[in-house]
């Protein structure tokens, strides 16, 4: 026995497995099986939580996971979770939970304060009040945060795993009540993939509160045959999981929980795993809401929805109270009322809002021979406290009446489940009687079956289910259930509450605390569309999402209206059906996996020589070999110096490269390049440049004729994917007529560059057989054995060769160059030197000049361009804002004060005048020094000389800087050259 | 290098070198396929398949291009080859060093490959001689079904070693979960 | 209009909040007004409170197909900052920035604008050049910016991954102190209810089917709710400018996409700024309600739909996570998408068209919302004068007519590269 | 997320793809200033269905048509995109 009020037998909890867990500091005992909710409500405990705004005490309402009160936080460190739903928790052994939204403890909590000011701070109160400048508001926004939110939040990375799985089939069925179950039967009878998902953690839906014989089998023994059949079949069957949302093209995202809240996961450490469903047909066996009531402190603990208690009685074997009062608009509140009579409870009233003309049907006759029933009778007001209910008060035939009761059983209707349908496109149809919407036409390939469809009584839901989910099945093969088990709702809607009851105290939101008194406001008010409704008096914005409140809110609304309910709309329902974790959505994508990270080949190598890494987008590249205790910018200066005076060695192998040829590659390259391509000779490259259609440089490279018939073409690193899909659309998309094959070997070639006066030498070393090309031409070669293609081509400004191999077979080679040069005195260099002698020279980059905002003329290219044009950009080149004056034009600077000029720095003509250009780049003279920088300027290029200011105000940095030509070493371009 | 070896459910094993070449076709289709159809000693896969011709696994890849997988030592020979076969038809381009190869057989490969993906590798159909591309782990990925139960997986090598280490992990928990 | 105060709070308290008054009309539409502003987003609604206010234009109506806010007023991360680059870009930000800080009392409307600071992170020294070089920009043009220390975001963000772990290692930050965010609905709403006490007409449920034009100038709208003449015409529907630009046989230089954003369930503080990043396309705030507010790239492809595709809120959530790893175990609790005017620079279009009577503000892209009262204060202008005002001056609709673009992250003209 | 029916591949989920524009807005390096200007600079932006371009950028890296309504997603037709479009 766990707990004061658990029956003595039955349930669907394993009585052999006690369970121990925490909550609030005390230890309880459970059953397996148990929700939190359930074991606690065995306990004997009433107070679960405080409400967001006027912290009012608050029991548990529901069963399952529509719960909008009973919020705990489970866990600790790393596993964690605030604003679980007691009722969507099943106990483990060493399960922590706590009351949150409370301080300093549940029972006693100051926030509850709130409740006595009420009358003061209606709906939307806050946006007639704090005024007096931002800076007031921060003060009281302070406190209101602080007041505000429900949960503490977690401080602690996440201990645990989650993945992502993509899964196919042909029937996705969402629900595993007497609908679903019948619905994966049927599909799988005819030959589907089925999969079933299930939110709970056992199959069974309804018949888990309300069992059934069918098929001639009890219900669990039904379900069991059924579960067995299923996976037999090949289907797939995931409990504990839950169809979160349901995107374009029936792709529906399954969330599997395998932990509880806070619970240790199992040997593989996966916390929960989300499922991307893409299904050929997706069957909806959701289920119905039941729908609470509004009468005055209906959000007490005690007040609970009738099918949650009779799943607490028969589910779980836990009685609720021990006097109730059932308040109803259909007959099914009466099994309940029936349920806790058989459990011993005693049965202060039935008030049934029906009037008492109607036909009965036998389940309310049965009531009504032993219970006291009222029809056309309100439920006014619950009287109670943190405690408990302490009685209440109706209207029955007029009068109002007393009644003792410490549980209150509320039923207004039902709604059926249709949030998936909806995310799905659907369109509702309305039901005025039980004052319901249920699916109507539907945009995707999808189905709606049993309760959820508004099917009424289980044989006709077992039928729908069963016929609905194959066009092969036929109905005389459905499963049928006994005729005593065939109850229906006969809903008689009725929204209105009682005149008595003070609506000042009749919720609609329980967790926002929105009242019906709220919603009247707000009408009032002019807030009268259904979001302006919902937006202002926060109606339906909690955790749960309105699963309970919408309709009681819409039907308020439509009464002040004066218009039916469809009338008045609804809101949009979005993803995620219930709450789901950031961290099954990420999944791995998250922390140092948040995106890949490219590795140039010859990472290995280059982590033994510790150098210092740059990230530049997805790659990892050396940016500089620091030597003994040097810092970055030593070890780059002495590389840069190294380059200058002797050699030295970088890794370029993650430089674009693109294999062109066939009969039509010059033409293919000529309307990439805005350089000309087609008389270079074979053997020799240039540099170029490739412009975005709108004319503004995109990126730049160099072009090699390899054969008379066949070109490299390289480009930036960062823009290489960029590069790879403008050439593909301009090969497929622009010239599909030319005879050309476009090959991206930006990964198949490693490449190794060696630079500085000694380059050659080094060349010559490694490549002996070969002569060493002469600038802007190529050669190949063997190299230990590997076949190498040598390019001379300078990015530093010094004799240099680019030396390319498979990247396969680059390690002897890079071995070979890097002795080579080092046995010369040379050294490696990385990303920080090459940027250094690039700046010196006045090279631009991707990311650095070309900034996507440059033309080719800003960049001061213009010569380099095909006069005849044709290629991509020359057309968008002619209009005239290219031409005109006052375009940021690239220009160096030179520090003519010895302060290093700040790099992004703005540059002005005086102080306190607006920028008339900025500094892109800066680095220093590597052998002369002196702070030097490339950069734009407004009308640049007739400014040389000019003396200027590059001022930093974020840094607190100036320098007094001249505009110079965008070149500081070897303006007359020798040293490259033999 | 056996990166996860679990026989009963997924091994993950970095097979032997081996050449790639790619070839395109860009005028008179029939014919060259024809030609190289008999230097290759069988026709052309089709789209989206392999097949194994002689020595050589040819693999369709994009719309009139193929990838040819060779060993090292006939790598020289099949470009020489195919270049002849394709003559002003198309060219081929060696691609050796642009992918790296991945083997993963085992009972478990379709579910390995279900993990962080977006592709239906449990489908029947995508079976022997199937070629897929797609993207998982955030990572471009070119699947070869070798046999029922083995599939090879290409990727540059610049994603190798995060994919497959992606997958390491995926086949250890697979093994956790048994 | 009835002043709200604490005092008026009180008042409603003890009177059973019978002393409340309808916070805007519901007219039938005139049959002619000077000018129509067709859309009732916040732009529009500030953009017919400013015409009144500023310029005393009174007549005037706004037009808006559902209800007050709907669009994107209602569907964004409610971000307010002016930390661009460009000048053209801050100086209309920061005047909006302006303008916001005098707002809640300007509109006797608590839009509870909350200058908590806006930060971008930086991940490398390359991010940090950039930053600086907004910041300088910024600075220069008397904006305020300026860099945190390692150190300080540590003690402001204790929950921020300051490892060398993380993918993108965070290596510093740029805050603008004077941003932050506010209550989106708010924003609507205060403008409607200051609009219509200055005599402003906002009509609700009053879709335009179509324009009337007498010999290339546009007379007025014809609507759900029956024909309506006008002087000018202005269009203010982010989103769907091209639909009803198409009504004046315009073709803009617009594509819709899709933004997707989305909340947590609420929690009690743990993010206390607005965190976006120069490496991680992410944004991350919390709400005054306790909710972790999160957003990043957009869709990248047409659509009208406001549904959204899944894996782009998956990949949020790892950038999110990656930021502030304690977010894992947070709760998605809503979701939502707005329909987006992406411009082909990235910048807006506020000002004239070729058609006479005729004006167009949009081209948001994904950063209409803090710009709200700056839009609508030089749309009234331009409205009012016939002639942009000097700060919209730039945004004109020639512009890629002409090349002169304004491109803050220089991702060109396709919407999807951006 | 879509599923695109990829002419080579079979349906395939729209991770794999990229949109790239509008097949009206596909400009040749022939093209004068003001066709440029039109094509690239000013679009149809329709809300309904559309012909568009698109790369299956992860699978066969082939570039297609697409026939999809902007609002409802349906696509009705995916060819190649050296295939005529079907009126």
């Amino acid at each position: 026995m766990s707990g004061p009020m658990r029956l003595a037998d039955g349930g669907l909890i394993d009585r052999s497995r006690a369970v121990s867990f925490v909550f609030d500091g005390k230890s309880y005992q459970g059953y397996a099986g148990d929700s939190l909710a359930s074991a606690l409500l065995a306990n004997g405990v009433v107070l679960f939580g405080r409400s967001f705004k006027y912290h009012r005490p608050r029991g548990v309402m529901a069963a399952g996971i529509e719960e909008p009160s009973a919020l705990v936080q489970a866990g600790s460190g790393g596993r964690y979770e605030p604003n679980s739903r007691a009722t969507d928790v099943f106990i483990y052994d060493g399960l922590q939970s706590q009351s949150q939204n409370r301080w300093p403890s549940l029972g006693f909590d100051l926030g509850g304060l709130n409740s006595l000011i009420s009358p003061f701070i209606p709906a939307g109160f806050y946006y007639k009040t704090f005024f007096g400048g931002p800076k007031l508001w921060l003060l009281y926004e302070q406190l209101i945060r602080q007041m505000a939110g429900l949960g503490m939040p977690p401080t602690k990375a996440d201990a645990d795993i989650y993945e992502h799985r993509a899964a196919f089939c042909d029937v996705l069925v969402v629900g595993s009540g007497p609908a679903g179950l019948a619905a994966a039967l049927s599909a799988s009878a005819a030959g589907s993939r089925v999969i079933l998902a299930e939110q709970d953690e056992r199959l069974g839906g309804s018949l888990l509160t309300d069992p059934a014989t069918i098929d001639g089998l009890s219900s669990d023994q039904w379900i069991a045959k059924a579960r067995e059949s299923l996976i037999a079949s090949g289907g797939r069957i995931l409990t504990r999981t839950t169809a979160a949302g349901y995107y374009d093209h029936d792709l529906v995202n399954l969330v599997e929980r395998l932990t509880e809240p806070g619970q240790t996961p199992g040997a593989d450490g996966l916390a929960q795993r989300l499922w991307r469903v893409r299904a050929g047909k997706v069957i909806l066996a959701t289920g119905a809401f039941e729908r609470p009531r509004l009468f005055e402190g209906n959000d007490l603990p005690g007040v609970m929805l009738s099918g949650a208690v009779r799943t607490y009685l028969r589910r779980y074997g836990v009685r609720a109270g021990s006097r109730a009062v059932i308040t109803t608009d259909n007959d099914d509140a009466y099994r309940t009322a029936l349920a806790l009579a058989d459990a011993g409870s005693s049965i202060a009233a039935i008030l049934d809002s029906r009037p008492a003309d109607g036909v009965h049907s036998p389940l309310v006759q049965k009531a009504m021979a032993q219970l006291p029933v009222y029809f056309g009778a309100k439920l006014i007001a619950a009287k109670g406290s943190a405690k408990g209910l302490k009685g209440a008060s109706a209207l029955i035939d007029g009068k109002v009446t007393a009644l003792d009761c410490d549980l209150i059983a509320v039923s207004g209707g039902f709604s059926p489940v249709v949030h998936l349908h909806m995310q799905a496109g659907g369109t509702l149809a309305w039901d005025e009687l039980s004052g319901s919407f249920s699916p109507d036409q539907t945009r995707q390939n999808q189905t709606t079956v049993g309760a959820a469809a508004g099917v009424d009584g289980l044989s006709a839901t077992l039928l729908n289910g069963w016929t609905k989910a194959s066009s092969k099945a036929k109905a005389k093969a459905a499963p049928t259930c006994a005729s005593d088990d065939d109850v229906a709702l006969n809903i008689i809607a009725d929204w209105e509450p009682a005149p008595q009851a003070s609506l000042k105290k009749a919720f609609v939101d329980y967790q926002n605390d929105v009242t019906a008194a709220d919603l009247d406001l707000a009408w009032r008010e002019g807030y009268r569309s259904v979001e302006h409704l919902k937006r202002y008096t926060t109606l339906g914005m909690a955790t749960d999402q309105g699963k309970t409140s919408n309709l009681v809110g819409l039907a308020r609304l439509a009464k002040s209206e004066g218009r039916p309910v469809p009338s008045v709309g609804l809101t949009t329902f979005r993803p995620p059906y219930t709450p789901v974790t950031l961290g099954v959505l990420a999944a791995e994508a998250t922390g140092a996996h948040l995106d890949p990270r490219r590795r140039p080949v010859l990472y290995q190598t280059h982590a033994a020589e510790q150098p210092i890494w740059q990230p530049v987008g997805y790659w990892h590249r050396p940016r500089a070999y620091p030597m003994g205790t040097e810092n970055l910018h030593q070890a780059a200066h002495r590389e840069s110096l190294t380059v200058r005076t002797k050699v030295g060695v970088t890794d370029v192998s993650t430089l674009g490269k693109f294999d062109v040829s066939g009969p039509d590659a010059a033409i293919f390259l000529e309307l990439i390049c805005a350089t000309t391509v087609g008389k270079l000779a074979v053997g020799r490259g240039r540099y170029t440049i490739m412009l975005r259609e709108d004319g503004m440089v995109m990126d730049d490279g160099t072009v090699w004729r390899t054969q008379e018939n066949r070109f490299l073409l390289t480009s930036s690193t960062g823009g290489a994917d960029r590069m790879a899909a403008h050439l593909s659309y301009v090969r497929k998309v622009i010239a599909p007529h030319l005879k050309v094959a476009v090959a991206n070997v930006q990964e198949h070639w490693a490449a190794v560059a060696v630079a500085g006066p000694l380059a050659k030498d080094v060349v010559a070393s490694v490549l002996p057989q070969m002569a060493v090309p002469r600038h802007m031409s190529l050669d190949v070669g063997d190299l230990a054995g590997v076949p190498t293609l040598t390019l001379a081509a300078s990015y530093s400004g010094e004799r240099a060769f680019e030396i390319y191999a498979p990247s396969d077979q680059i390690e002897p080679v890079w071995a070979a160059i890097a002795k080579a040069a080092r046995d010369i005195g040379g050294c490696l260099y990385g990303l920080e030197a090459l940027e250094i002698l690039r700046i010196e020279k006045g090279h631009i980059v991707v990311g650095g000049e070309i900034d996507g905002r440059a033309s080719p003329h800003d960049l001061g290219l213009s010569k380099m361009l095909r006069p005849a044009g044709g290629y991509i950009g020359h057309t968008a080149l002619q209009r005239p804002a290219f031409a005109e004056p006052g375009r940021l034009q690239m220009v160096g600077f030179e520090a003519v004060d010895g302060a290093a000029i700040p790099e992004g720095s703005m540059v002005l003509t005086a102080p306190k005048t607006l920028p008339v250009g900025h500094v892109t780049a800066a680095g220093l003279n590597v052998i002369k020094g002196g702070s030097i920088a490339l950069g734009f300027l407004r009308d640049g290029f007739s400014r040389t000389g000019e003396g200027l200011i590059a001022w930093s105000p974020t840094r607190n940095q100036t320098a007094k800087v001249k505009v110079t030509a965008p070149v500081f070493y070897d303006v007359a371009g020798v040293q490259y050259r033999d | 290098m056996t990166n996860a070896a679990h026989p009963d459910l997924v091994t993950l094993q970095t097979p032997d070198p081996s050449r790639l070449l790619r070839f395109e076709i860009w005028s008179d289709h029939e014919a060259a396929q024809g030609r190289l159809a008999k230097v290759l000693g069988g026709p052309l896969p089709g789209v989206c398949k392999s097949a194994d011709l002689g020595a050589a696994r040819l693999i369709w890849v994009e719309q009139n291009t193929w990838l040819v997988r060779t060993s090292p030592a006939d790598g020289d020979l099949t470009l020489a080859t195919l270049t002849a076969a394709l003559g002003q038809d198309g060219s081929a381009t060696d691609m050796s060093g642009a992918l790296r190869r991945l083997r993963i057989s085992g009972p478990a490969w379709r579910t390995l490959l279900t993990i962080g993906a977006v592709f239906d590798a449990e489908n029947p159909t995508f079976g022997p001689g199937s070629m897929a591309g797609t993207l998982i782990a955030h990572s471009p990925v070119r699947l070869d079904v070798i046999s029922e139960d083995c599939v090879d997986a290409y990727t540059p090598p610049s994603y190798a070693p995060d994919l497959f280490g992606f997958w390491c992990e995926a086949a250890e928990r697979l093994a956790m979960a048994r | 209009m009835q002043r709200y105060s604490a005092l008026s709070l009180l008042r409603g308290g003890l009177n059973g909040q019978k002393s409340w008054q309808r916070a805007w009309r519901d007219p039938a539409p005139k049959s002619h007004y000077d000018v129509i502003v067709i859309g009732g987003g916040g732009h529009g609604l500030a953009t017919a409170y400013y015409l009144a206010k500023v310029h005393g234009i009174r007549n005037v109506a706004v037009l808006e197909r559902g209800w007050i806010g709907g669009g994107n007023t209602g569907r964004n991360t409610t971000i307010v900052r002016s930390n661009y680059r460009q000048p053209a870009l801050h100086n209309l930000f920061e005047f909006s920035l302006k303008l916001w800080e005098g707002m809640s009392d300007d509109l006797n409307y608590n839009v509870m604008f909350s200058q908590r600071g806006a930060m971008f992170l930086g991940h490398s020294d390359s991010d940090m050049i950039r930053l600086a070089e907004r910041g300088d920009a910024m600075r220069a043009a008397g904006i305020d910016a300026e860099f945190m220390t390692m150190d300080q975001l540590r003690k402001k963000l204790p929950l921020l991954d300051l490892s060398d772990k993380a993918r993108y290692p965070i290596v510093g930050a740029l805050n603008q102190p004077r941003g932050g965010t506010a209550r989106h609905d708010a924003v609507a709403w205060g403008y409607a209810r200051a609009a219509d006490a200055l005599g402003v007409d906002v009509i609700q449920n009053c879709e335009v089917l179509g324009m009337d034009m007498v010999g290339g100038r546009v007379t007025g709208v014809q609507t759900t709710r029956g024909p309506i003449g006008a002087d000018r015409v202005g269009i203010c529907v982010a989103g769907n400018s091209g639909q009803v630009a198409a009504m004046a046989d315009l073709r803009l230089p617009i594509e819709s996409h899709l933004l997707q954003a989305f909340v947590s369930e609420p929690v009690k503080p743990m993010i206390d700024m607005v965190i976006m990043s120069q490496s991680i396309h992410a944004y991350v705030s919390q709400s005054d309600k306790g909710e972790i507010v999160m957003g990043g790239d957009p869709d990248l492809y047409p659509t009208y739909s406001q549904r959204g595709r899944p894996d782009r809120i998956e990949g949020v959530a790892g950038q999110c996570i990656a930021l502030f790893p304690a977010l894992s175990r947070l709760r998605m609790l809503r979701s939502w998408a707005g329909t987006t005017d992406m411009s082909f620079d990235g910048s807006p279009i506020i000002g004239t068209t070729p058609v006479e009577g005729l004006y167009l503000n949009g081209g948001w892209c994904y950063g209409g919302f803090k710009a709200t009262p700056a839009s609508g204060w030089t749309y009234a202008h331009t409205l009012a004068k016939g002639e942009p005002h000097a700060l919209n001056a730039p945004f004109s609709l020639d512009r890629f007519e002409t090349g002169a673009t304004i491109d803050e992250t220089g991702a060109g003209p396709m919407p999807h590269h951006r | 997320m879509l599923l695109i029916a990829c002419p080579n591949c079979g349906p395939r989920a729209q991770a794999e793809f990229t949109f790239e524009r509008p097949l009206a807005s596909i400009v040749t390096p022939t093209e004068t200033l003001p066709d440029l200007i039109h094509k690239l600079f000013t679009r149809d932006n329709p809300r309904g269905p559309s012909w568009e371009l698109w790369r299956h950028t992860y699978g066969c890296a082939g570039w297609l048509k697409v026939h999809r309504d902007t609002h409802s997603h349906q696509i009705s037709a995916v060819v190649p995109v050296d295939m005529e479009t079907p009126s």
